[in-house]
């Protein structure tokens, strides 16, 4: 074991801090809109542009081709430098691009993984539906094949800023007739097609905020050349996606949350006294809690360390799964520190609406009791 | 000995179960009134008046129906579960502190045409013997002629207009009205510490009645949900994973409704046991409406995080009232400092 | 609703106090053995020769007939004159009797009702199986009908005390071709049958203490007229059993909590400082329980209400379930008020035994999960 | 950077789990020794000296094998894991103590040939500049010829007879022997504080690694029982009850070896990081040896409350090491105080 860097890591490092602290983006991201697609998609072109938009994507797609230990040293870095949370890139560069990598043809390759990474288009989500939540491989979004094109009836939801996004990941049912999750395909869906409709869904943190969509296909048509892998295989090009949700995906989140923690004991102390907090039971939760998230940062290395050798399997569940009820414990302690002033809601509140948001991390991306499914079965291998 | 309603105090809860699944359905709070929306019961005072709701408990030579603390927790409980505006609470406890030397205030205030709000303060409350100073939060205080500050150790029925610099603001519970204010040597109309008196008992009592219906409704709503939604082929409230946490939800309301109970039998007594068992009730009750409320968000599912469904508003009401006169780590350290009762 | 009593109940109560300030046992009962058997036996003659045995026993049976309120106020004086935890009298006087009593025939109730009323015998209960904990229905220990006897082959297990006991109510499989809840028979057994034997299972309370067994049963032949109810009715008896031990048996116990917390709060106080204690951690948890086992008292106020009425439900399992994690977290607590003496145990060790004790209380009679399971099931209709 | 053992470290893991397995079968504290045995594993330190476990971390020219804090830290998970007498702790603890300047002694304990016992303290220790006094617990100390005292912060290296009135004490682990004993003005052969070097620190991360191998073995006792125990037809791990309680074993295990792992790199390379992340793991692996040993016993059911599975030793064991140096709220306290680290 070791914590050691190379002196070209180093290196790395030192570039890495330099250029974020030229070029990272001084203004306050805009909570929503075309204002803050245009922010997104603007910084990450800025990232592209500097050479530090796909630090561990291979070459031949635009990247550095370094390893994950650099994309780590990365996200450290901009961490401490404090970079936004550019989440409209999320899906693309982080679900669509590796699966398209790894499943997709020459076309799709050329086509769309220069677009991601530079900046130029932004993705969203198709998996979830109404009446399929936790299980992903009962989708009904019905796709049949008319001569070269698939044509999709049906509807997904939770899509995040489908309102704001140029495509889309798509599971649709390509046959129905075979098992469950063996007629599914994996489709890239232009978001301008004729027949896609939307409809907002207001969530708990933000009175008037529109992050998430229900998205509604009628008569859809889509080129069969969009369907990523085999027709019918869908489910496992999706599980390698979800795979790499659940593993790698999260470093920079996690790495951010010891500062927060760090903000609170601060916090903490003004409020208390630093020597009065020593028993006391914010003190005391707040120690748990600082010990906790210490822990998700040796998590995520020993994650990255067995990424070095094979893909992340189910065992990732075991972070995130802490980690998502960790954050919730994190962000709640707030409260009790800020005291009645929680019950405000300022305009730039940096703490109520983290707080009521981390409420999905225990669902977003399988709810915790999904992940203590897979933790049982396929990690210690109880019986299903 | 009986901790069940009487025949009479069930007709009391029936009638106004009645009145809210009328007049006050959850479903007001939808998203197409999503928003800051102020008090969306302002309307429900005057009928709640007529009811003789505003003024339960207060004695009938006050002007009240001369009920107890039995039927105010009672109606308190449906309070929590229509999520009523809390500012009811400034009505009822706005209308005792006046009953006794103020009837023409307690009569306006039971006729539900002086509205009185709720005042929680923000730091250290600074005074003595009826004299207070401090930083405070109005609730539900903007059309209010009267205010019902409650601290830790005292209550106090002041004229709206003693706070100075009221301000609003913006609150996390999007469905009422919230201030910033300040009391330098503010003199109340009447006032009573907690050695004096069940004035304050009363509060927290009533506190942890409303408490109550929220998880009393978080659960309702989490169990329904769950009978009828699928996954896997199967409801999910068919898997141990949502069952126990339905079945932990249903201990922790039936935890806060039995100590509730107790404790509004013993202050309609009168009893010297009152704060202690007004505390333990506002204890376990505010903990089950905050943790009935964050389960009820994660037995939806998604859902449960959206505005479309009712989950998140329980949540986000146990918050405030939880900061309502101080927050669980206040009460627990006056209740950790009380004198045992067994 | 009201918490008042009449003027005889008050008289009934001053009776009790002072019978029990002049009778209490001032010996400290022996943890264990043929000592412990003669105190609780002792002790339940004295109470019966004052007339408080059988409180809310009917008269004809040997009781004072009177209400469940009575019990309780009795129960309440037993808690604060310190009254001994007489446990081996807890299966004649809280299972086997009300059984006998619901089910019995006449000769039954004659013979054993005075019996175990008076402290002559000590009962114990032969219900779980090696195989089945959770799973009652399960059963497998076979009787056959041989002639006007019932033989008896298998094995019971958990048996409190079998090794001090005169009688054990014993649940046995009359017809294996039933299904499984249809096939069973409640059974009078006396454990000096021929084919009884005993192995003791040591358990992690106390090294050498002596309580669990495991009893084997070799062609043990027992007359058919100790059936109690019909054959293969046995479900159904022992379920009305089963409900008395989840609703108003453990009264006692749950009072008797309150005065565990109480010096809790005193040893936190001088340990800590009262005024220290507002904020502590300690201070804060200790609120807390002292709030949750008010409320205990409070259920069991209301289940007692509610008996008045009809028998007890599924719904004294939402007590249940709460005081029994409920005891576990006071017990924990008084190791961290205690601080490093918890890791001696002394012989007369107050804390630390009863502590590990409560490691059981989530286990027997219906573990912490078979309590959800009701509760979820039957309390509030969700699907099986 | 490489948080996963490499070729060598996973030698040392397989030789010491394999001696163990041998020659420490959890078997071994069974019922049939149950009682106050006292130590179960005096007669193994000779082996483990002639294997270089006692002085594995000591530098070479200080008689030892010159490995470091990761490979101490991956021993004692095996430890914990096998549930080692904790007095092994005063062997590796006291070596490293005596090495730099009484060889000899350094010599004798890494033999095996002197035993050292833990000291840990009953209540307040005063002093200052290297003199001791308090009243304490010895813990395996009656055939030791030495004793090391770990407080919250400092740690000493002592010869027995500095520790007065020595008296034997029963213990809630039975598999251990304990001694009331006190110091007055006790002067140690050697100490240093939390602030002087990473004595103190390694202490605190061998302690975290010892209790990470106890939720790991608790875990693996856990899991085992579930795949094989069926109930109503079905193994009982095929219950989301169980399974979930099994999972959230498995977190915390994991949350604690990745902790552990991480600190023992950090002291390895004597950084001025080492006490906040020796902290960090022992709080983190206390609590996952505390929740695991009392989830293990609930999913064994009845028989994990019994002498005759080892369920219980788990949580027994997780106590008694909760306690040496001072229990979570101690270290919690000390870790809030520290400085941060990022």
């Amino acid at each position: 074991m070791n914590l050691d860097y190379t002196a070209e890591d180093e290196i790395f490092r030192a570039e890495a801090r330099e250029w974020l602290d030229a070029n990272i983006p001084r203004e306050v991201r805009p909570p929503d809109g075309p204002g803050m697609r245009e922010f997104d998609l603007g910084w990450q072109r800025k990232q592209f542009e500097g050479g530090w938009a796909g630090v561990s994507w291979p070459v031949e797609y635009g990247g550095r081709g370094l390893s994950l230990t650099h994309q780590l040293i990365w996200y450290e870095e901009y961490a401490k430098a404090g970079g936004p949370n550019a989440e409209l890139l999320f899906v693309g560069c982080n679900h669509a691009a590796p699966t398209i990598m790894a499943r997709g043809t020459d076309e799709q390759k050329s086509y769309h993984l220069p677009k991601i990474l530079s900046g130029e288009v932004a993705w969203c989500q198709g998996f979830s539906e109404p009446n399929n939540g936790s299980d992903l491989g009962g989708l009904k979004c019905r796709a049949e094949i008319v001569g070269d094109e698939l044509v999709v009836n049906g509807s997904k939801i939770w899509t995040s800023s489908a309102h704001l996004a140029d495509w889309q990941e798509l599971l649709v049912r390509t046959d129905p007739a075979a098992p469950k999750h063996k007629g599914i395909s994996w489709v890239i869906c232009d978001m301008q097609t004729p027949g896609i409709e939307l409809r907002p869904i207001l969530i708990m943190t933000a009175p008037g905020h529109h992050h998430f969509n229900q998205v509604f296909y009628t008569d859809v048509r889509i080129p069969l050349s969009n369907v990523v892998g085999e027709v019918n295989d869908g489910w496992n090009v999706a599980m390698s996606t979800l795979g790499f949700e659940r593993g790698t995906a999260g470093m920079l989140e996690n790495i951010r949350y010891g500062a927060v923690v760090e903000r609170l004991v601060d916090m903490a102390r003004q409020r208390l006294g630093a020597s009065a907090l020593e028993n006391d039971d914010i003190g005391q939760r707040l120690a748990q809690l600082r010990a906790e998230v210490t822990a998700v940062r040796a998590m995520t290395y020993r994650i990255a360390s067995r990424a070095a050798i094979a893909p992340p399997g189910s065992e990732v569940s075991l972070a995130r799964a802490f980690f998502s009820q960790l954050q919730q414990r994190i962000r709640r302690i707030a409260l009790d520190i800020i005291g009645p002033d929680s019950i405000e809601l300022p305009e730039d509140d940096p703490w109520i609406r983290p707080y009521l948001r981390t409420y999905s991390n225990t669902i977003a991306a399988g709810t915790s009791e999904i992940q203590r499914n897979i933790i049982g079965e396929r990690v210690l291998g109880l019986p299903r | 000995m009986n901790l069940l309603p009487t025949e009479e105090q069930q007709q009391i809860v029936d009638m106004v179960r009645g009145f809210l699944a009328a007049s006050a359905p959850l479903e007001r709070l939808r998203p197409d009134k999503f928003g800051q929306i102020g008090n969306p019961d302002a309307a429900l005072w005057p009928k709640m008046a007529e009811l003789g709701i505003l003024g339960l408990g207060v004695p009938e030579e006050g002007g009240g129906l001369g009920l107890s603390a039995v039927e105010e927790a009672l109606t308190y409980i449906e309070f929590g579960r229509a999520l009523v505006s809390v500012g009811v609470l400034g009505a009822t406890l706005g209308a005792h502190l006046a009953a006794r030397t103020m009837p023409d205030i307690a009569a306006a205030i039971m006729a539900g045409t002086s509205a009185v709000g709720l005042a929680t303060p923000r730091g250290t409350v600074a005074g003595d013997d009826g004299i207070f100073s401090g930083e405070f939060h109005l609730i539900e205080a903007n059309e209010a002629d009267f205010i019902v500050l409650l601290t830790s150790d005292a209550i106090a029925l002041f004229r709206r207009d003693e706070f100075m610099g009221q301000s609003e603001r913006l609150s996390m519970d999007s469905h009422m009205r919230l201030m910033r204010a300040a009391l330098e040597s503010g003199k109340p109309l009447s006032w009573s510490s907690v050695k004096d008196g069940i004035d304050h008992a009363r509060a927290n009592l009533l506190i942890a009645a409303y408490a109550t219906g929220v998880a009393e409704a978080a659960l309702a709503g989490a169990v329904d949900y769950a009978k009828v939604r699928e996954q896997f082929g199967k409801p999910i409230g068919s898997f141990q994973a949502i069952k126990h946490k339905c079945a932990d939800m249903a201990i922790a309301a039936e935890v806060a409704s039995c100590q509730v109970s107790f404790a509004s039998v013993i202050l309609s007594k009168n009893s010297d046991e009152s704060r202690f068992h007004a505390l333990a009730s506002r204890i376990v009750a505010v903990d089950a409406a905050l943790k009935n409320g964050a389960t009820g968000i994660q037995v939806h599912g998604a859902i449960g995080f959206t505005a479309e469904v009712e989950a998140h508003l329980f949540v986000k009401r146990a918050h405030l009232i939880d900061f309502i006169g101080g927050d669980q780590r206040v009460q627990k350290g006056q209740f950790i400092g009380a004198d045992a009762v067994i």
